[in-house]
């Protein structure tokens, strides 16, 4: 298939422009555009059309032409029966992707893609469907039931375990895999996006030389030559950039590389995670080491500035582990306590017991005094309130002795881990609370001052051939660096990317880097574990892994990525074969390889807290700026991926943007209101203030963004967007922090200019209101509060009793389906909306629609603000209750009421109950009146205002959940709790002739959540989870007083609270 | 001139100085050949060409906007979530209410025995029509899938499924057809005797074929008059209850559901009059102009426009009442979300629209305690413009407001119409406009043989029949 | 004034009043049948396919069991179409050069899929499983009909919603003995209600309720 | 007109007002017409009893329409919601019959408003364009100003120059006779 490489790339550009509309919701754009965009007659040669083809007559009749005309001449060839016939011997892949629902132009139009060939899409089709069998059907596979994989996500310094559902070879649904140590079963809304990534049609395609397509062959001729030339200066002047790796095959292959070159240098940059926790050990232990938290077995955590519940490694697994510890079967169980000290709210802080905001830079005074109050350091002087703070969870994590745990952020300088370190010896937690490790990632180093170096070669023209593995420096490089300029330099650069962006644009070579389901490889989770990453689908388009780019330079060029792994597991197994080939197929199976968990190692200290140089505090008042991954596109690398744009923020509530977040206090300073709009509201748009932020010698103007709860004198730079070459998604989204970044002020800057421009700019909030108007939506207590009195939820609300009613009540004699979600363990991390978002085929529409108050999510997040008071209900109107509130976060599926109000107002029944309580959504009944949206209490239901769902990108239909019906325009939709998976597994059981079992259906909420905090099942079954947690006190339903009886309900949110800090 | 041997109480609106609703001096020949000639005679003056152009013109952008709507959706108006329903109920709601004072006064009156009624029940009725036909147009276009709308209709498919009749939707889908139906039918029954009359007085062999059918060779022998009058009077019967009943429907939509400021058991009566209100309002609206550019003053005198005046009035205060009920059960019920929502109304972002209503729907009207206000006609026609918007506005506030602050205030959200929604409203405007149009130069605009009959009442001071 | 109709116009105008509420009526009645004709439910239209494959010959003469072929249908929700190699098993050396069978051949050879045209289509917003009515004892039969007496395959059930709710509401009228499933000549003995009900019992068949609830069929 | 056969349908005669077409009814039934019709501009009340015409079935007809109507009504609500796919919606019974009370009442009303117009029109044995009356030239005033008083040929005592004397006498003008063509 290598030469058809060469019609690709290119007309990828021009499909680039059109195929993503759809995802913009930007709806009946779609279809014809092909032929609008390259309609106009041009001469074509049609001898083609005589005799049969080949690639090779393809090629040249292709050769040479480009932008229009290159279309004319596809078209041209689209109409040749031998070309379809040539597409069906160049792809009998594709062939069997298919379900048999598949029509011949639907096939066409798939082959269009894998050629970006869309212009094809004009086929006629037959009026009759047809049936594509397999020609021979692969071994094991039943037509119709997915079939599920293991396999692992690399993610900076992790491996997150996943299991793939794949229906007849194509992979719809990433779920956590429960033995896989970073997973543990469950997910997170990065990677449950990931799959989207897979088949995002702005990808790119093909390998390319200074933005012509090429093939790879002729990149590998290309890499050898300039191995060659590296080879006779001994490798001086070639240079590797990387990310963080975690995959051990690639390490090696690295390593090989350099002792071929032995000048040769390996750099590494990784923009969002911080050299803070490497080099912090490093300072501590005098080496590099990997700290591995166990929040399981603490009773009192500290988290200094750490957002551990929600980014960095292992924190899915961190959040299963501490959920468990805020697991409240009854008012004589225990919780453990939750400290955070952090300069802007985050999904840790916001579930801490006890939060103080604090600015960055005194975090590290934070951690000296306290330091000091353990013995682990000299005393420091901390002001007054801070101080009876730290006082009291000093004394807590000394009563906790060996039960307690400080955990340093990421974002945080390297003192602040040493001290925590040092803390954590000193409180005896090491070995009980954390453990130390060696490092997972291959070649730990400063990724600061390894990009520097290569910036100062770079400048000094000593690099001649610079190899990109992945990242976007040009992106995202500090701009002091000015990366791009020394770019320029280099004689020979090559960059492997998923995307053609910023960076591929300045790079000689790009290499399309394929997606981790299309490729082998290998990866290390936080803890060390390995897992063999293996293909679920051979590459959409033409392209590579690292594997293939870097053996391309080695010796053995063009050794299949699979050799290439099993070669390192033969070696790491003893040399043996056999070892291997006993166990692959277990690996595989598992998705982990048994006994690769790196042991406990005991570190000495050596260093000491006194060893420290004086603490300089910042000035009071100055106004400090901290850099912080985005939430939803972390550094970056997500920015094409709709469904993280849309996906709000766990905290703002925003989509589609960033914003530059700022205290309320500092917003009633600068006057820094926020407007909401008449269109969409307080529910869709919300305008606010832009900044101009002068910093480091550079300027950038974003919106801002007034955050409850963040520390007075902090702003915050979301990383991450104002990307220009993402791809129609992600392309002019918010601004990019990037460019006031540099390498002095990594992450907090300070000497910045804010000045307050008088144009607003419209956010997408789906959510603006923060307080509760005194209703009983989400009710909390502290834990005393609740031993006390632990029926307080349903205090205040008299719901009417259950034979209250004149007429005889429907009964639910077989199963009775129910939720029970507990908002004591939910943290608003939002895994579960993406996992929603996929598995229910729900469409993204765009930050226009978002901001009209349509975006389509099935559940979503509200974050409430207890007692949080403003007089305009702004929270730039400053009131002291918005400085540090009570936050909480609210999953709000379709309550299934049992009385459902949406269910009697439909003309047409198109919303009724099934037998076992279902509210059942009809959407080939539903004629659209909205009258159930408008009579539902919870504004659960979702409409398709226009038509939102993309029909035409062959891509996306891949994508689809086959088992979920894709909804049309003038529908409504919403929550079916899965009925797909009910039903599926009703069926099975119901073919042996047994009942269900207790966790048999699990919807895709609640497997994808970490912090288990979403339970499903038979309510009828009192041994049922569900059934024992709706027996609980703390068991209550939304606005109960409407009797809607929603099967669907909360277990109220408890906080630990410390009673010597609780404020008379 | 109504007899001295009548007992005072047996007209509820028995006025001791009456003064004539028909000009004196008329003879059945007079009344018959002013109306008709208006029909068949008089030629197309400028300003109704021009008129009527405008009001097409107007008709075609209507169908510009339906035309884009089918293509691309009802997500080109401002509606969203949580506001599911915008200018397309509230318009709907407001037709349908315009829609009431046709038949009201051509059934109630004619049962009360009001001979006022006369001279304008005939293009009341005409109005109500129109209006209903404009309603009737925005319930199948609101949907998503205006295609599938015949869902509503109880027939036998091929998937086995009925209808859901716990819907008010679908009680509305009955209503209004009923009263569609039942307005037409009454409207035709008023009007056969007047093609006859047309039929027999028309030059053109064309105008004769025309009334000729449509009169259905309408002899006025005195069998048909007895069969004609028991119809006539059961008819009026019926569409009394039926009057009342359309729009106490149509409150259900809204008092059925559970919706913080929808659910009310005030709606139905408030409702009710509030159509009569708009409804008469609609009609000064109408025959103001019209019997200025038709002269028709003798016909429709300042009696009528008085005693419309005094309905306004009366309507005006059930609905001022209304809304006091609808604050004072919101606080006498404590329900913290009716509350809210009261509060909201008068503070919340649409605050002023809440003000807007109460100067036209409240403070207006009060003014129409004097007589010197309702004897000044240019006044009182402005006040009907006024009224109209008014009622409105009040379908605003009740469809809009409430829905923009239900139970979850994280849900929350707010409404603006878009080009679409103006469009369409002013499009179903132009439609009434037009219709109206057609109607006075097509048909005569009041009941000639009612008129003939008034005549000699007048003239020997008999009182009316039934 | 001169008489404007002629006397017949009498009976024309009634007529015609007459004729115009009979004609809304049949016209009607008329959409009505249609819609459960096979003009719009294709019930008994048989289709040219690829290669004129007789259900008839394989299933009837031969006696070849459904699932040789059909190989998912009482484990998944689709009972699969066989892959070419399927039909090569036996081809290859039985009839393995007849003209009528070089589609398959050529399918075999150039791995290319042969285009099958659909017979049974059921609307995309319902969720049909196979396995499912198979193990709860409804026959292949009493949805295909006859497929072994079929030379040239057809639809022989309506396959519309209503048709599908009658089953659902008493499905004892259809139900067999496991061992019946796939015998295409079974017919319902005079004892079926007896013996359904039976059935019903031991095959734990759902209520009505629950099998007439909107989520068993649509998602 | 007098080229084609004809036959007698009657004798009319015109008046100038109701009161003097009600007197000439009176005179004609005392002497002893049976078959008389009077033709009027508007209802003139007693009319139609004076000439011998006092019940309608209009209204009964009326009531059996509303009866039909509101019990095929309800009928329908109750057979769809309970009996043709009984299905939980919302939790509401089966039969709600508070709920069906709107349908049913409209469907009352449209029943017999219908039937009353279709019962008024049929027993006028309208529509019915072409009459003999219409042959008489003056008679299109009949819908205008002037009462007509016709006696028709079928009368037993039907004779013409009687007729028309007795109308003559009765102070009608324009006495004529109405032909009906063959």
């Amino acid at each position: 298939m290598l030469d058809v490489s060469s019609l690709t790339g290119d007309m990828s550009d021009h499909a680039d422009d059109h195929e993503l509309r759809i995802l913009q919701g930007n709806t009946g754009q779609e279809g014809e555009h092909h032929h609008d965009e390259h309609g106009e007659e041009e001469p074509v040669d049609t001898t083609v059309r005589e005799h049969a083809l080949d690639l090779a007559t393809v090629r040249e009749k292709l050769r040479d032409k480009s932008g229009k005309q290159y279309w004319r001449t596809l078209e041209e060839l689209a109409g040749n029966p031998h070309f379809d016939e040539l597409l069906h011997r160049e792809f009998p892949r594709h062939a069997s992707e298919w379900d048999d629902a598949v029509d011949r132009r639907g096939f066409l139009k798939l082959m269009g893609a894998s050629l970006a060939l869309a212009g094809m899409a004009g086929c006629g089709m037959p009026d009759e469907k047809n049936i594509v069998p397999y020609v021979k059907q692969p071994d094991g596979m039943v037509l119709g039931r997915p079939r599920f994989y293991a396999t692992a996500m690399p993610f900076v310094g992790d491996a997150i375990g996943v299991l793939v559902e794949s229906h007849e070879g194509r992979p719809t649904k990433l779920e956590g895999n429960p033995d896989h140590p970073s997973s543990m079963g469950a997910s997170s809304a990065i990677v449950q996006a990931s799959i989207l990534n897979l088949y995002d049609p702005d990808r790119s395609q093909t390998t390319r030389f200074a933005g012509e397509i090429q093939t790879w062959s002729s990149f590998l001729e290309a890499a050898q030559g300039l191995a060659a030339a590296a080879k006779s200066q001994n490798g001086a002047g070639f240079r590797i950039l990387s990310g963080t790796i975690v995959s051990p095959t690639l390490g090696s292959q690295i390593k090989k590389l350099l002792t071929l070159f032995p000048e040769a240098k390996w750099h590494q940059w990784e923009p969002a995670s911080g050299d803070g926790s490497r080099e912090g050990a490093k300072l501590a232990f005098g080496r590099y080491v990997n700290t591995v938290l166990v929040p399981g077995k603490a009773n009192v955590i500290l988290s200094l500035d750490s957002d551990f519940l929600a980014s960095a490694p292992g924190h899915i697994a961190y959040a299963k582990q501490f959920s468990r510890r805020r697991k409240l079967d009854s008012p004589s169980d225990t919780m453990s306590r939750l400290y955070v000290a952090e300069p802007t709210p985050t999904v840790t802080g916001s579930s801490a017991d006890h939060r103080l905001p604090v600015r960055a830079s005194d975090i590290e005074l934070l951690a000296r005094a306290l330091a000091g109050k353990v013995g682990a350091g000299p005393a420091a002087t901390l002001p007054a309130e801070t101080e009876k703070w730290l006082s009291t969870v000093a004394q807590e994590l000394q009563n906790e002795r060996g039960a307690s745990l400080v955990v340093a952020g990421e974002q945080q300088p390297a003192a602040v881990h040493a001290l925590a370190h040092a803390i954590n010896a000193a409180l005896g937690n090491v070995g009980t609370t954390l453990y130390y490790t060696d490092p997972v990632e291959t070649e730990p180093e400063s990724n600061l001052e390894s990009l520097r170096q290569l910036c100062a070669d770079m400048g000094a023209g000593k690099v001649e051939t610079l190899v990109i593995l992945g990242g976007n420096p040009a992106y995202n490089a500090p701009h002091d660096f000015d990366f791009l300029e020394k770019l320029k330099k280099v004689h020979s650069s090559v960059h492997l990317s998923p995307y053609f962006d910023e960076t591929s644009a300045y790079c000689n070579w790009h290499i399309p880097e394929s997606h981790f389901l299309e490729t082998w490889s290998d990866a290390r989770a936080y803890d060390g574990t390995a897992s063999i990453i293996q293909p679920l689908i051979s590459p959409l388009y033409y392209t590579k892994s690292a594997h293939d780019v870097i053996a391309a330079f080695s010796d053995k060029p063009g050794v299949a990525p699979y050799d290439l792994v099993r070669g390192y597991w033969t070696d790491a197994m003893g040399h043996s074969e056999a070892a291997v080939e006993a166990g692959w197929k277990k690996w595989l199976n598992d998705g982990v390889i048994p006994n690769t968990k790196f042991p406990a190692i005991t570190m000495t200290s050596k260093w000491s807290a006194s060893s420290l140089p004086a603490f300089q505090a910042a000035l009071a008042g100055q106004i400090e700026f901290i850099f912080r991954p985005d939430p939803a596109v972390y550094d970056g690398r997500f920015a094409n991926n709709g469904w993280l744009q849309e996906l709000p923020k766990p905290l703002t509530k925003i989509t589609w943007d960033n914003a530059a977040l700022v205290s309320p206090k500092y917003a009633e300073k600068m006057e820094l209101e926020h407007k909401v709009m008449a269109r969409g509201g307080e529910h869709g748009q919300v305008r606010s203030r832009v900044l101009d932020i002068e910093l480091n010698s550079s300027k950038v103007t974003a919106a801002s963004w007034t955050l409850p709860g963040q520390q007075e004198d902090t702003i915050v730079l979301p990383l991450g967007y104002g990307r220009t070459r993402a791809g129609y998604t992600g392309t002019d989204k918010g601004f990019n922090a990037y460019v006031v970044r540099t390498s002095n002020a990594l992450w907090v800057a300070t000497n910045g200019k804010v000045t307050s421009t008088d144009e607003g700019y419209s956010l997408a909030c789906t959510q603006y209101h923060f307080n509760m108007e005194g209703r009983q939506l989400l009710s909390s207590a502290s834990l005393a509060e609740y031993k006390k009195n632990p029926g307080f939820a349903h205090e205040g609300v008299e719901a009417p009793p259950k034979d209250d009613s004149l007429y005889q009540e429907f009964s639910y004699p077989g199963y009775a389906w129910g939720m029970a979600i507990d908002l004591n363990k939910c943290n608003g991390c939002s895994a579960c909306v993406v996992a929603c978002q996929s598995e229910n085929n729900i469409p993204v529409v765009g930050k226009d629609q978002v901001m009209r108050g349509r975006e389509m999510h099935w559940i979503r997040v509200d974050r409430y603000y207890a007692h949080a008071e403003s007089k305009t209900n702004d929270p730039s109107t400053y009131n002291p209750s918005l400085d540090n509130p009570e936050t909480f976060f609210q999953p709000v599926p379709c309550m299934q009421c049992e009385n459902a109000p949406c269910e009697q107002v439909c003309p047409v029944g198109a919303t009724v109950h099934s037998a076992e309580g279902l509210n059942d959504m009809v959407y080939n009944r539903c004629i659209g009146t909205r009258y159930c949206s408008n009579n539902c209490p919870y504004k659960v239901r979702r409409f398709n205002f226009l038509r939102f769902q993309d029909w035409e990108t062959p891509q996306l239909k891949l994508m689809r959940n086959p088992e979920v019906t894709v909804r049309s325009r003038g529908v409504m939709e919403k929550c079916t709790y899965c009925v797909q998976r009910i039903n599926n597994v009703r069926i099975d059981a119901e073919k042996q002739n047994r009942p269900i079992r207790d966790g048999e259906i699990v919807t895709a909420c609640e497997s994808a959540c970490p912090s288990e905090a979403i339970v499903f099942g038979n309510a009828n079954d009192p041994n049922s989870r569900v059934a024992k947690l709706k027996a609980q006190q703390r068991n209550y339903s939304i606005l109960s007083e409407l009797n809607a009886r929603p099967r669907t309900t909360y277990l109220a949110a408890v906080r630990n609270t410390n009673t010597d800090l609780v404020k008379e | 001139m109504s007899a001295p041997e009548i007992p005072l109480n047996s007209h509820p609106l028995y006025n001791p100085e009456p003064e004539p609703v028909l000009e004196p001096g008329h003879t059945y020949a007079s009344v018959t050949d002013k109306i008709s000639s208006i029909v068949l005679t008089r030629p197309l003056g400028i300003g109704w060409l021009a008129g009527f152009t405008l009001a097409f013109s107007i008709v075609m952008m209507l169908f510009a906007c339906l035309a884009w709507l089918i293509t691309k959706g009802v997500g080109i108006w401002g509606i969203n979530i949580p506001i599911g329903w915008g200018f397309a109920i509230v318009n709907f709601v407001w037709w349908i209410g315009i829609g009431h004072a046709g038949t009201l006064i051509s059934a109630i009156l004619y049962l009360l025995n009001q001979k006022w009624r006369t001279s304008i029940n005939r293009f009341a009725e005409a109005m109500t029509l129109f209006a209903v036909a404009c309603a009737g147009l925005f319930p199948l276009i609101h949907t998503g899938r205006p295609w599938m709308a015949y869902y509503m209709f109880p027939y036998p498919s091929t998937m086995g499924i009925w209808p859901q009749f716990r819907s008010p939707l679908i009680w509305d889908v009955f209503a209004v057809s009923t009263y569609g139906t039942v307005s037409l039918l009454f409207w035709y029954v008023g009007l056969l005797p007047d093609l006859a009359t047309l039929r027999d007085r028309a030059k053109q062999k064309w105008q004769q074929y025309i009334f000729g059918m449509l009169s259905m060779g309408w002899r006025g022998s005195a069998h048909h008059w007895h069969r004609y009058q028991s119809a006539y009077l059961l008819l009026a019967g019926l569409a009394t209850p039926l009057v009342l009943s359309v729009h106490t429907v149509v409150s259900f939509d809204f008092s059925v559901a559970i919706v913080p400021g929808w659910h009310t058991t005030i709606f139905p009566p408030y409702f009710v009059a509030g159509a009569i209100y708009s409804g008469f309002a609609m009609v000064l609206t109408l025959c103001i102009p019209l019997r200025k550019a038709y002269k028709l003053e003798g016909f429709i005198t300042m009696r009528h426009l008085d005693t419309m005046a005094k309905v306004m009035l009366a309507t005006g205060e059930i609905v001022a009442y209304g809304y006091f009920i609808e604050f004072f059960m919101a606080y006498y019920s404590g329900n913290k979300f009716d509350v809210f929502l009261a509060e909201q109304r008068l503070h919340g972002p649409y605050s002023h629209f809440y003000f807007a209503l109460i100067f036209c729907n409240i403070l207006t009207p009060q003014l129409l305690w004097f007589k010197s206000v309702r004897r000044n006609v240019p006044l009182l026609f402005v006040m009907s413009l006024i009224i109209n918007t008014g009622m409105w506005l009040e379908r605003f506030v009740i469809v809009v407001i409430s829905l923009t602050r239900d139970f979850m205030p994280s849900a929350w959200g707010r409404y603006s119409a878009t080009f679409w929604d103006y469009g369409t409203f002013v499009g179903t405007l132009g439609l009434f406009t037009m219709l109206i149009f057609l109607f006075v130069r097509g048909l005569p605009a009041i009941a000639i043989s009612e008129m003939r009959e008034l005549v000699h009442q007048e003239s020997h001071g008999k009182e009316g029949h039934v | 004034m001169a008489q404007i109709f002629h006397r017949s116009a009498n009976y024309l105008a009634r007529f015609s009043l007459l004729g115009a509420a009979v004609f809304a009526g049949v016209a009607l009645t008329a959409v009505l049948v249609v819609a459960r004709s096979p003009y719009i439910t294709n019930q008994n239209v048989t289709r040219d396919q690829p290669i004129q494959f007789s259900h008839k010959h394989h299933a009837g003469d031969d006696g070849i069991d459904c699932r040789y072929c059909h190989t998912a249908v009482e484990t998944s929700a689709y009972a699969g179409i066989p892959p070419t190699k399927t039909c090569m098993n036996c081809h290859s050396v039985l009839f393995n050069n007849v003209g009528y069978l070089e589609p398959v051949r050529e399918s075999y050879r150039t791995d290319q899929s042969i285009h099958w045209v659909k017979v049974h289509r059921l609307a995309d917003y319902v969720y049909f499983n196979h396995s499912i009515h198979i193990n709860k004892g409804i026959g292949c039969s009493s949805c295909h009909g006859a497929v072994n007496q079929m030379p040239l395959m057809f639809q022989a059930s309506p396959l519309n919603m209503q048709w599908c709710l009658d089953c659902h509401r008493n499905p004892e009228k259809n139900l067999r003995p496991k061992d019946q499933v796939f015998n295409m000549d079974w017919r319902a003995p005079a004892n079926q209600d007896e013996i359904g009900h039976r059935l019903a019992v031991e095959n734990k068949i759902r209520t009505t309720a629950e099998l007439t609830s909107c989520s068993t069929c649509h998602r | 007109m007098s080229e084609t056969r004809s036959q007698l349908y009657g004798v009319m005669g015109e008046f100038e007002s109701p009161e003097a077409i009600l007197a000439a009814a009176k005179k004609a039934r005392e002497a002893g017409y049976k078959h008389i019709t009077a033709y009027t501009p508007f209802p003139v009340e007693d009319l139609a009893q004076t000439i011998g015409f006092r019940w309608t079935a209009v209204p009964l007809i009326t009531l059996l329409g509303g009866l039909g109507g509101g019990l095929s009504g309800f009928a329908l609500e109750y057979w769809c919601s309970a009996i043709a796919y009984p299905i939980n919606v919302g939790g509401r019974p089966l039969n709600s019959w508070p709920a069906f009370i709107p349908v049913t009442f409209e469907l009352t009303v449209l029943g017999a408003a219908t039937f009353a117009v279709i019962s008024m029109l049929a027993l006028n044995k309208l529509p019915q364009p072409y009459h003999p009356v219409f042959n008489v030239d003056r008679f299109a005033r009949a819908s205008t100003d002037k009462f007509f008083l016709c006696i028709e040929s079928r009368d037993a005592k039907f004779n013409l120059a009687e007729c028309a004397r007795f109308l003559q006498s009765v102070e009608a003008q324009h006495v004529t006779e109405v032909k009906d063509e063959e």
